[in-house]
């Protein structure tokens, strides 16, 4: 695979601290937890479905660990929940999406420097190359633009608008991190039968574009080829695609029978060893934590997550005429008329 | 492999009558065509190994071979403009959307090739192709896998809309439209595919009627109900509890909603003279306008009353925690029925 | 650069009742807005330099410079998601989409996005986006370059749509919706642009009726012709034919086609008791579908006749050659009034 | 520029012999001079409008060339006539679309191996790759298959389909060609602010697709370029992209005004010389043919011309009716009811 340097060398910070590594496993820990709970949670039919990401910890914590909120903006699809809880999102107002109360989710997407959870796989890859070319229009480059972070999947890689995306944002020198999880699987259709030429990141060459392939199952590879590519974005050269190698551990949603079409050997040999796994034995072999910070991080992952299960059995759903108020920022006669209608007739019965 | 056709058994050795759900139906109807046609290709996301996540396609690969059904990467645009490219190759293909919400980047495709290429090719190149959607709303699923596109459809000039109700319904229209040699676009009603219902696979179209027009699923003098897909059955509901109440209603499934049996639409509105049409789409510009203003055309010195539209809100399609106030529901049916009977000309 | 807002000088220096082409007139309220929001950025397909092909944004670049209007890669998808990023990031996108034809690669993005995130994102992201589509036929173009999307872009919730009927309209309809909160689809009628009128530029909008409703174009008594874009002015041209035999007609420009101003439709049948519809789309799930419905549903018992439609076929957009055989013409718009005047109740 | 090779080597074709090249010569004069002749004809109202091929010649009639008619078929775009041409496409059903008589044209796509014209800009390439995959459907590669030729610009190939077009082909197997006409140019927009990267023909390996950038104004080249192309995929190895590299010396259409953003300097200099002065230069130097020899086939292409400008002068328009009759292969009651309504105002008038 033939890629192109990236310009910029390394963002300011150094290698990762002791303190920032166990940071990463606690989050990591914690994503883990409240992702397998969220799978009882749909068993318990707490809620009605949902999208794990088991496997894709390392991937997903690692990337959103070098978003700066200050400035960066993230474009996720339906399965970043380890992405959001990197980054400081209000964790049940991100899982209501998955107890159906609102499409999106409800926490703020614009004060989370987070975009609304996304359904249509590739849709919000253009959205990032606006974001970040609106970044330009404000101004010279001076080192210091906000970057655009957009996570697509080896799936996704077949749309046409991730193409666009591509190009557009090279064209335009736009500060985009494109980030590919290839994770072996768009549901039941293998990287292979999907992805031309075997990689993604292999594409961002035509494109004259900087790529990076990480494996992602490394939360520290992944942080690290994160903060480059951002250091580059940032200082104006442009786009840069990560393409982080992972595996789909879990079935695609929790209404997919993987058994159809992978058997569990496959599965084995396919996820090679669990990136929360891998990351404590390079904790323990360096001597940056013990078995008490393990168990103390799994406590704490714990209270978060009956904390957030907590909050979303509480959520009752929204109240119906949100239906109708937030179409537009300027609703219509004919919206309130519905609105009036459907009020009417719902308080009759 | 539940409900598969590999379960069911080969097509034609079971007794004429079985019953069965509209996956199921649907499965066996694809399983007929596919053997009766060689020309005939099955392809999407998901349809060949794991059967689609609807199952519909189910057992086909195997039974049938990775030629005849298969993967494509993840590009609705690449699966409806390669269903072009197999028909001018003399294929009849089958391609499915995984969702009506993710039939909107393959617009393009649809309704500038698709629709157009006969026309186009002053008919030399016909676009045989039968493009199964999963539409509407009502199974509480994530954003885009609700949607209701027929009045999209039905406004393009050069394509045929059909929509099943039940699973009778959905074997016969499925085989009629995957033989015919225009493009047709075959709305399945994915609330609908695990109901279960007695299916005559010996008939052309067992329960009378030509598989072209509209059909009256209950008999009425009252009033008409016009409903398609998955309102259908609700309509029926409502027509029961009516009953109770000594209105006799008739409930007419549209079936294809282009072209639309005006004939049938007028003939019920004459005897009954007043009409409600129910739709799960958003109210403005949805096929209850033209349905309602088809109707008026042709029954207006007959008409009681302003033909009423009961359908979804001009909003985006909410989110499960919404459905049930979104999908007209029976109550909102019976208010629509109660303002026609009850108006009175100003 | 003929016809520039670089010959016509510096925004407000001219008296305010000026003759100039729609081009002009759309031009010159493109370069207001850009003097008056930074925030707005223009882009499109060969929007920059070369102006556009129509040259609506002819000179806007060498006055705003090349951050504000800019020519992007040749990918309508592209442009339209592109813009939903800008408007996150507190822009107000004004995109141009080359001609209408070339919409559809783009409607997955219209539709699934820029129609849904101030919903999805619970008002938090507004969708500020002015989305210029150079619409209709009439100028016996190439294949694609003469449809009429308005009944598509009406049924989709979060959108809407307006279009202008002359310079006038045009200027004043482009500076309100380029300066809303909410995406608006701005259907450009291509076969007037280069036709001259008076325009205003004083008044908000000069001439009466707020901005957001229908306004009548021309009063009458005895029917109502309600039209917008191109068809307005051939509206006002049978009604002009129609007043030589006594039959005074009123011309109503709908002007909104999303929302609708169904008061204002109320208003006018309710004195003529009579109305067609005109519009250049194909007849089936058109937007005079929803007219007609809604007319009938207001003025039911007022009516004297069904409201009748005259609207393109539901063929594909022909070429050249027979495109005045498709296009409702004055004949066929007169036939339709016969129709109407003449209708005996059966 | 990385490209993969190919794989199969050249095809059963040698070396273009004098006669040949004498022919492609010939085509190429007729070509010429049709298209100039019916900008002409669009100032002279004969024809609404036209978009000319100038400086295309040597791309067009070099890829056509390389068509087996009995078992290929081309997907054009609205630029191609030196491909219909060449392919010996009816030239007055052909240059009908230009008269408005009929979208798409008069000629029979079917017979002659040739899709309609398509104004729907990367519209067609989809279709190719469906149309390859059909052939590879009827049984197995036998070193025979079909292949489908299509074209798009280099303004295209920024277009989702095409890279959705690029991935299924290489993905399947199919066997299509990609041929590229990087005229420098859509419309007012240039390559560099176009294709990210700078060359189409890069973005191949992306998808482990051969490629082949070519001086698209030496018509031999392009002969043997697109020959390797066909036998590469003919033989069951997949798709091939071509890159002609070439010069729109006119302007987009009829009704386009290069003056707006190209000065004739930029013109002259991006041109280089004149394909068909190449040829003509190249054939005098070998001796392959003389004055005598180019003054005959420009007689002969005058004499072409003249006849289909009598036959698209004596096109009238089509019958109304077709409008109607041609949407369906099975019409419908309620188009046969909007026929016999416009029947019957028309007759009236
Ligand atoms: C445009 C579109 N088409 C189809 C789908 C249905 N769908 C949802 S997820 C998925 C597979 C996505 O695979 P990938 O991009 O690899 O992401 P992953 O699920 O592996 O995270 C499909 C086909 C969709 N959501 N959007
Ligand atoms: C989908 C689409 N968008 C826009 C257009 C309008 N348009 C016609 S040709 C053209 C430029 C095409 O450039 P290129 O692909 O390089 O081909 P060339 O004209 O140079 O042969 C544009 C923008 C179109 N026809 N189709
Ligand atoms: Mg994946
Ligand atoms: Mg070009």
């Amino acid at each position: 695979m033939d890629t192109l340097p990236l310009a910029a060398s390394g963002g300011d910070a150094g290698p990762l601290s002791a303190a920032e590594l166990r940071r990463l496993y606690s989050l990591m820990v914690a994503v883990r937890h409240l992702d397998t709970s969220a799978i009882a949670w749909q068993r318990q039919g707490i809620i009605p479905g949902y999208a794990p990401e088991l496997g894709q910890e390392a991937a997903q914590v690692g990337s959103g660990y070098a978003v700066d909120t200050t400035r960066d903006f993230v474009f996720p699809t339906y399965r970043e929940m380890g992405v959001a809880r990197t980054m400081g999102v209000d964790m049940v107002g991100y899982m209501s999406t998955h107890k159906a109360t609102w499409h999106g989710g409800l926490y703020d997407p614009a004060a989370s420097r987070l975009a609304p959870i996304q359904a249509v796989v590739g849709g919000s890859v253009l959205h990032a190359v606006g974001w970040a070319h609106g970044q330009t229009l404000a101004g010279p480059a001076d080192g210091k633009l906000g970057v655009a972070l957009t996570y697509f999947g080896d799936g996704a890689s077949s749309q046409g608008d991730v193409h666009e995306a591509m190009n557009f944002a090279a064209v335009m020198k736009a500060p985009v991190v494109f980030f590919v999880q290839n994770n072996g699987w768009a549901i039941s259709v293998p990287t292979e039968r999907q992805v031309a030429g075997g990689s993604v990141a292999a594409r961002a060459a035509g494109y004259g574009m900087p790529a990076l392939q990480v494996d992602g199952d490394d939360v520290v590879a992944v942080v690290d080829a994160t903060r480059r590519a951002f250091a580059h974005a940032r200082a104006g050269h442009g786009p840069v695609l990560i393409e982080a190698m992972t595996y789909r551990r879990g079935p695609h949603s929790t209404s997919d029978d993987p058994g159809r079409y992978r058997s569990l050997d496959e599965e084995r040999d396919g996820a090679g060893v669990d990136p929360l796994e891998r990351l404590r034995q390079r904790l323990l072999a360096d001597g940056i934590a013990d078995e008490a910070f393990f168990a103390e991080a799994l406590v704490a992952a714990k209270a978060e997550e009956e904390q957030i299960r907590t909050g979303i059995q509480a959520l009752g759903p929204r109240p119906g005429a949100e239906m109708f108020d937030l179409v537009f920022q300027e609703t219509t006669p004919a919206l309130q008329a519905q609105a009036a209608h459907w009020r009417e007739e719902s308080e009759h019965v | 492999m539940s409900n598969s056709i590999l379960e069911s058994g080969t097509p034609g050795t079971e007794a004429a009558a079985t019953v069965m759900s509209m996956q199921q139906a649907l499965n066996r109807a694809l399983d007929e065509v596919l053997a009766e046609n060689p020309k005939t290709v099955i392809f999407g996301e998901d349809c060949g190994r794991l059967g689609g996540v609807f199952r519909i396609t189910d057992g086909l690969q195997a039974k049938h071979g990775t030629q005849r059904v298969f993967d494509t990467p993840l590009a609705e645009s690449g699966i409806l403009g390669m269903s072009v490219g197999l028909a001018m190759a003399g294929f009849h293909p089958i391609p499915e959307v995984q969702f009506d919400g993710f039939a909107y980047p393959a617009v393009n495709q649809i309704v500038c090739q698709i629709a157009r290429m006969n026309y186009r090719s002053r008919g030399t190149l016909p676009m045989p192709i039968t493009l199964r959607v999963p539409s509407f709303g009502g199974i509480r699923a994530p954003e885009h896998h609700g949607e209701s596109l027929e009045a999209l459809f039905a406004h393009v000039p050069g394509l045929k809309v059909v929509s099943p109700s039940n699973p009778h319904e959905a074997y016969h229209l499925l085989k009629y439209a995957a033989t015919r040699p225009d493009p047709v676009i075959f709305m399945e009603p994915k609330s609908r595919y695990w109901q279960k219902g007695e299916v005559d696979t010996d008939s052309a179209d067992a329960g009378g009627g030509a598989p072209t027009g509209a059909k009256v699923m209950r008999e009425g003098r009252h009033l008409t109900l016009v409903a398609w897909g998955a309102m259908v059955a609700r309509c029926l509901q409502v027509a029961e509890l009516a009953a109770e109440d000594g209105i006799e209603i008739e409930v007419l499934d549209l079936r294809w909603l282009k072209p639309i049996d005006a004939a049938s639409l007028a003939a019920s509105v004459r005897k009954t003279r007043r009409a409600v049409v129910v739709h799960e789409a958003p109210l403005t510009s949805g096929l209850g306008a033209e349905v309602a203003q088809l109707i008026t055309q042709a029954c207006f010195s007959t008409l009681k009353a302003p033909v009423e539209r009961v359908t979804g809100f001009d909003v985006p399609y909410p989110s499960g925690d919404l459905e049930d106030e979104y999908i007209p529901n029976i109550d909102r049916i019976l208010f629509g029925i109660q303002r026609v009977l009850e108006y009175k000309r100003g």
